[in-house]
């Protein structure tokens, strides 16, 4: 009787007063557009014949007819698209991890023009993403590209490297690397800074090697905030939509999910074939999230 | 010892020149093409070779670039703004306040960031329709809700969580209330998450087209990413880069100068003192 | 009290929202206030950013001088994709927002339903323009658009190196991979490490159509899909063409082209690293900038045929049209009949080096003056390719097909004959029973 | 034996209005772990009330749920007089120094002290009387303008009661405000309290593990056990006259030595023990309902024991270590041969290291605690020394 007490009570009654705000924009935004999304994914609607929308079931999805398998489901692009941005999404998010943490601690560091090296790093983040994956093509040309020019005068190569197409998706991870890592760097920055000093100063007293205290302080100590990082950058990822888009357009080699979906949904307006992908990747999206979630045992509750 | 201290010295700042050479040198780069013209783009320079503000000139000649830049501020502020009210309202309440729903709520907020911009565009452009906003700011202020929500309030939570229980405690038995607790107490501590979380928003606000370009329409409204494409040269195949490299530069030239700013905000060791001895 | 901290503290927030709303509430009644009194207002996007805008804003504003309506210019993305999504979006929602829309020439089919039929303002002048661009604008019998900038492939060449070579322009493929080897090989030989033979739009993406679509036609093997509807891709001259294509990558093309587009081509080609370039006419006035290295070097010519086949130009420009969801129909038909009337497209051509879409214009003294080589195009425009529009709606998905399937074939990961069987399985199924 | 007749102070009629604090049959649970367990106590109004008990017995939950900080799952709480469980802790009149003093980082000494006051719109001038009454009073003064993150541990202490004292409540909670100090300073700040605890004769509840500090600090002292009340009373009372073998052992340092045996002979006031380690005690206690043969635990603190010359003990052990510590020392003998534990402290110091020696165990200072761990209890009052 008495556990309703009056603190518990009135801090929930807090809590869903304090979430509302938030829950009400949220309803506004998100939960209209994503559901009709959904439902349309269930429909053959072409945004430019609207009035012709019929419900057709998971035929979008997958779909047996004389002539063989339809669907997303049964489309090598889409497939291939998966795998594209499976792969992207590994290999982009393990190195801006560890480069965003390099450069966390390097900034967590006292040292002089600390300040300018923060804005400096901060820089490729800042540039928009149109432009600057279109000025990273343009310094990767192989021809008049200032990349190559470099790297021969300095003597590393010897011959233009096609960067945009035999090594396309090294240049998209490069140029992904280098726009994002400012995103992990400064919420790694910020989770250190948030660290008690203590910790440090008793391990410094005591001794310990420097790469000790990173392996068992530092990095358990940041860990919740990197776990977070990674969980948005990672989402961000496998949505990879410009950078690649503006690499390489909605070419084979590269196409993303989201590539695919904006494709199907845009320029061939096929409103209710890529609201079917778009769920798809929703649920795949999903599904990583939680099995991430859970193996990286993020702390979702409070102690 | 000393000659050990010395080499590290040198390292690190090594490691610190490499850092920033990798992160501007593009940027250089833009600033150096920005005042070049014609042939010379094509041209791998490492110097620039003459002043030429031309392109600048033109970016502002051309178009409304003042009013897009003041857009763009505008609506970055008031995302930033919305956002961390929003965020930090309920990320007290996810952190520090146990209720059943909780983690539901967490994951279903974490949903939001799942589905692709462009899938939620037709669905977003029906609704800043419906509610009138179309081609107003306040449509992108509101539709740009949909990706810096989730990821203010994520962040935030995680990072609130931390805050010592005592320090509440004490707070509560003084009289205070959820709200002063959170304005007054919490929030000075948490300046490091909010200011990055804060320039986290508003560079995605400043950066952002795609709701930028499909909710506005007249160029007085429209921001600068927008602006920037809608660039073109003599013909729709050229690209202008001069101009396009100059517009970039002063696009980022803003962010620096709010990074620079805010850099006191994220000094470390707010909490030193609060607790333990 | 908690609530009431909440408001002091978000007041700031606050007004700025009801700022933005009275804002609002004030543009929309200023913008379509004006409904049926004195004159109209008409919103016209007629382009990005730069020249192209302020070309159509000149005319627009004469046209308002002497019509006494008004007319707001908005400009577009410069990116074709992207102003398609934003007129798709705009036009699906039923939006008056804007009145009369630029369209591309590959356009029509996808947005035909929405484009107000222009029959009945035109009084016959369609026939005014080439041919084969009306056909282009004609859905179902209605013209729902009228050309307005015409644009083709050419080929641009050095006439320097092709003299110091004893070679002439060529007018085959043959001649042209043959005479670029040729040149590149010795230009090397002398020191002139970077230099490469030919340039053109290898990336995926609709340049690459374009492009493919001029080596299939010239080889005599067909558009891809005919005006029929017959999808038509998978036969040996369409092969050879491809496999020609092919041969070029790494021999006389830089690896780099399977990611050109038209800007990398003509960086390369204005550097004067390339001997020829498949480009569109805007690069001419580039590359006689008066800093380009190859000024007064450049000679353009129509794009070569196969041996036995014909020249083939693939036909790019844009139209002007009006939307049915507009409030003033007539007024924004009277702006395009306008804009695209001889006497404007002549200004343009002068002021603006715009390829004009009325022959006639072609034989104007001042605008060949202006611009000598616009001589050589109207035998282009006559001959000019389209791309398979008769695919409708479905344009965007044949292309993006068939440029996937030529870049397979030109990055050597599949022989050009499986790439285009391949293609032409894909194009049935997307066919489905009819376009 | 209820804990009802526990609390009972040993003077004092109970006069309802003289109590500040009254719990009745309170209870407590996270989920299915039972932090407290039907507590019922009393706490006198200027009383300095100490809960002490080993980590996890419960004792800060205890204070925390006075505080309003946890509710109760079941039980009443009445704060002078009036039940307060559904009252916010805010209005229950008290103020709480924490372990870790929960000083806000962001605000110097005078705006911490005066962030509660504000909240509770006192008025400006009152407000700024109250702190330099409370600086003076801790003799702060010269912090004023601090950050906490500039102040010692021990002034950042100081002001963390010094929050406590502006709000002027009728009673002050304390949760093991001395830990994080240094010795030197536990020992000056624990005088301190003593001092202020007089000075200002209000209501203080005070948790602690430190034994020293409850012996020290307390009027009162609660001894709890995984949840429960073990014993109530004041310090010398719970010393002396322990109820249980857990508050014999808790308090005294070094611990109570306990002798593991059966009951041999029982008399009127009198038992002899039968040590498992050899040897027979006899002690002044009530056997209660035991008879000969049953397990007991004799009990002994080190001071008592008797270190006799020659060999006229009744009991004889080797000297493990001697623990010399200048007024006295504390000899370890070989716990083989005892089969327990046994220190003595002994102001005799010229033993060493391996030396047979020969003592006593005084029967009036023998306890003796049956199987369940109950005291038997003691014939005679403990000699009346006042407390500290």
């Amino acid at each position: 009787m008495s556990d309703r007490a009056w603190l518990t009570t009135r801090r929930k009654r807090d809590a869903w007063l304090f979430l509302a705000p938030m829950l009400v924009v949220l309803a506004v935004v998100a939960a209209w557009p994503l559901l009709r999304t959904i439902w349309l994914s269930f429909t053959d609607t072409d945004l430019l014949k609207l009035d012709q929308a019929r419900w057709i079931g998971t035929e979008n999805f997958l779909s047996h007819k004389e002539d063989g398998w339809h669907g997303v489901l049964a489309d090598p692009q889409w497939w291939r698209s998966v795998k594209n941005t499976l792969v992207f999404t590994v290999v982009t998010v393990s190195i801006e991890t560890t480069l965003g943490l390099v450069i966390a601690l390097v900034l967590h560091r006292e040292f002089r023009g600390r300040g300018l090296v923060r804005a400096a790093v901060l820089i490729p983040w800042a540039i928009p993403t149109i432009v600057s994956a279109k000025m990273w093509s343009w310094m990767l040309n192989d021809q008049f590209g200032i990349v190559n020019h470099l790297l021969m005068s300095l003597g590393l190569i010897d011959r233009p490297l096609a960067w945009t197409t035999d090594l396309l998706m090294t240049s998209v991870v490069i140029v992904d690397v280098w726009k994002t890592t400012p995103f992990m760097a400064l919420l790694i920055l910020a989770a250190l800074q948030m660290l008690p000093k203590e910790c440090y100063e008793a391990a410094q007293i005591d001794g310990v090697h420097p790469l000790k205290v990173f392996w068992r302080v530092t990095l358990p100590l940041v860990r919740p905030a990197l776990m977070v990082a990674v969980i948005f950058r990672a989402l961000d990822a496998l949505r990879a939509f410009d950078v690649i888009y503006v690499l390489n357009g909605s070419a084979e080699q590269s196409r993303t999910m989201s590539i695919y979906v904006r494709q199907h949904l845009i320029e061939f307006h096929r409103l209710g074939y890529g609201s079917a992908a778009s769920t798809l990747l929703f649920f795949i999206i999903t599904l990583l999230t939680i099995l991430y979630i859970s193996i990286g045992r993020v702390r979702l509750e409070a102690d | 010892m000393k000659a050990r201290n010395l080499a590290t010295g040198a390292l690190f700042y090594l490691l610190v020149a490499v850092i920033v050479f990798s992160a501007v040198f593009p940027f250089y780069y833009a600033i150096l093409s920005s005042m070049k013209s014609g042939t010379a783009l094509f041209r791998a320079d490492y110097f620039p070779l003459s002043w030429n503000l031309g392109n600048y000139r033109s970016v502002f000649r051309d178009q409304p670039f003042a009013t897009n830049l003041w857009n763009s501020l505008q609506v970055s502020f008031a995302v930033v703004a919305l956002s961390l009210f929003l965020a930090i309202t309920a990320a007290f309440a996810l952190a520090r306040i146990q209720f059943r729903g909780r983690t539901l709520l967490l994951l279903t907020i974490l949903g939001v960031s799942m589905f692709p911009q462009v899938a939620v565009l037709s669905g977003m452009f029906q609704m800043i329709r419906g509610l009138g906003l179309y081609n107003n700011l306040l449509g992108l202020v509101l539709s740009y809700m949909i990706f810096t929500l989730p990821f203010t309030v994520w962040v935030l939570t995680t990072f609130m969580r931390d805050l010592p229980k005592e320090l509440e405690e004490a707070a509560i038995l003084e009289g205070a209330s959820s709200w002063v607790i959170v304005t007054r107490v919490f929030m000075p501590l948490m300046w490091p998450a909010l200011v990055t979380t804060g320039l986290l928003a508003f560079i995605a606000a400043w950066n952002e087209y795609l709701f930028a370009l499909t909710f506005t329409l007249t160029n007085d409204e429209r921001t600068v990413p927008v602006a920037i494409a809608l660039m073109s040269g003599a013909s729709p195949q050229e690209l202008p880069w001069g101009n396009i490299m100059a517009a970039s530069v002063i696009v980022t030239l803003p962010l620096i100068a709010l990074v620079l700013a805010f850099q006191r905000r994220i000094v470390s060791g707010l909490t030193a003192g609060a607790v333990k001895g | 009290m908690k609530i009431s901290l909440a408001m002091t503290k978000s007041a700031g927030i606050k007004s700025y929202v009801t700022l933005c709303l009275f804002t609002a509430l004030s543009t929309s009644t200023g913008a379509c206030g004006k409904k049926d009194k004195g004159p109209a207002e008409i919103t016209i996007s007629c382009g990005s950013v730069g020249q192209d805008f302020d070309s159509c804003k000149a005319g627009v504003e004469a046209w308002e001088k002497k019509s006494g309506n008004k007319a707001k210019l908005v400009a577009s993305p410069a990116s074709s994709t992207d102003a398609l999504a934003l007129y798709q979006q705009l036009l699906a929602a039923g939006a008056s927002d804007i009145d009369i829309l630029r369209i591309d020439v590959v356009w029509p089919g996808t947005l035909g339903g929405f484009l107000l039929d222009l029959t009945p303002y035109t009084k016959g002048a369609e026939k005014n323009y080439f041919a084969s661009m009306i056909a282009n604008d004609t859905i179902d019998g209605h013209l729902i658009a009228i050309p307005w900038q015409a644009d083709a492939g050419l080929l641009y060449y050095r006439k320097d190196l092709l003299e110091k070579y004893g070679e002439t322009p060529p007018a085959t493929w043959d001649q042209l991979t043959t005479a670029a080897k040729k040149i590149q090989d010795a230009e090397r030989a002398a020191g002139q490490k970077d230099l490469w033979g030919f340039v053109f739009q290898g990336k995926a993406y609709e340049g690459l159509t374009c492009n493919a679509l001029e080596w299939v036609a010239s080889y005599g093997g067909g558009t891809i899909v005919e005006p029929d509807g017959k999808i038509s891709i998978d036969n040996p001259k369409a092969v050879a063409a491809v496999t020609m294509a092919a041969s070029w990558v790494g021999d006389i093309s830089p690896p780099g082209v399977l990611a050109y587009e038209e800007e990398e081509a003509r960086g390369v080609f204005q550097s004067g690293n390339a001997v020829f370039m498949r480009n569109w006419p805007y690069a001419w006035a580039q590359a006689q900038g008066k800093d380009s290295p190859v000024k007064d070097k450049v000679g353009v010519i129509a794009l070569p045929k196969a041996e036995g086949g014909r020249g083939a130009a693939t036909l790019g420009g844009w139209n002007l049209a009006v939307s049915k969801f507009s409030k003033h129909p007539e007024v924004a038909a009277d702006l395009v009949l306008y804009l695209t009337g001889a006497e404007e497209q002549k200004r343009r051509a002068i002021e603006y080096s715009v390829q004009p879409t009325i022959p006639r214009v072609y034989e104007d003294k001042d605008v060949l003056a202006k611009n000598p080589f616009f001589a050589s195009l109207v035998e282009t425009f006559k001959n000019a390719v389209p791309r398979p529009t008769v695919a409708g709606g479905k344009y965007n998905e044949v292309s993006s097909a068939f440029w996937n399937a030529v870049h397979a074939a030109l990055a050597k990961e599949k022989p050009a004959k499986d790439s285009l069987t391949a293609l032409a399985a894909d194009l049935e199924r997307l066919k489905g029973g009819k376009w | 034996m209820t804990q009802t007749q526990l609390s009972k102070p040993r003077n004092d009629a109970a006069d309802p209005a003289a109590l500040a604090i009254q719990l009745r049959r309170i209870g407590k649970s996270f989920g299915k772990t039972r932090v407290l367990d039907g507590i019922d106590l009393e706490v006198q109004r200027g009383e300095f009330c100490v809960f002490v008990g080993p980590s996890g017995c419960g004792k800060s939950t205890l204070l925390r749920l006075i505080a309003g900080l946890e509710s109760a799952t079941e039980g009443e709480l009445l704060i002078d007089g009036q039940r307060m469980n559904d009252v916010a802790p805010s209005k229950r009149g008290l103020a709480m120094v924490f372990q870790s003093y929960a000083l806000y980082p962001h605000m110097t000494v005078y705006q911490n002290l005066a962030f509660g006051l504000s909240l509770g719109r006192t008025e400006h001038a009152e407000a700024e009387r109250r702190i330099k009454e409370a600086a003076r009073m801790l003799q702060i003064e010269a912090l004023l303008d601090r950050l906490p993150k500039h102040l010692s541990g021990g002034q950042r202490q100081r002001v963390a009661i010094g929050r406590a004292i502006t709000r002027q409540p009728r009673m002050y909670l304390f949760d093991e405000p001395l830990s994080n100090l240094d010795a030197s300073l536990r020992v000056s700040m624990r005088v301190e309290l003593a001092r202020l605890h007089k000075e200002l004769q209000t209501t203080m509840v005070y948790v602690t593990h430190d034994q020293v500090e409850a012996m020290t600090l307390a009027d009162r002292i609660v001894v709890l056990n995984v949840g429960h009340v073990e014993q109530v009373g004041t310090p010398l009372d719970v010393y002396h006259r322990p109820r249980t073998l857990f508050a014999a052992g808790f308090l005294g340092s070094p611990k109570m030595n306990f002798l593991g045996g059966k009951l041999a002979e029982v008399g009127e006031h009198r038992v002899v023990v039968s040590l498992d380690g050899g040897g027979r005690a006899a002690a002044h206690v009530e056997p209660g309902g035991l008879a000969a043969g049953d397990a007991v635990t004799l009990g002994i603190r080190p001071e008592h024991v008797r270190v006799v010359g020659g060999d006229h003990g009744a009991f004889s052990a080797t000297v493990q270590l001697v623990e010399d510590l200048g007024d006295h020392a504390l000899l370890h003998l070989d716990r083989r041969q005892l089969d327990g534990r046994l220190v003595i402290k002994s102001v005799e110091r010229r033993v060493t290291a391996g030396e047979v020696i020969h003592f006593e165990l005084p029967p009036e200072d023998c306890q003796v605690f049956d199987r369940r761990g109950i005291a038997l209890a003691r014939r005679e009052a403990p000699p009346s020394t006042p407390a500290p």
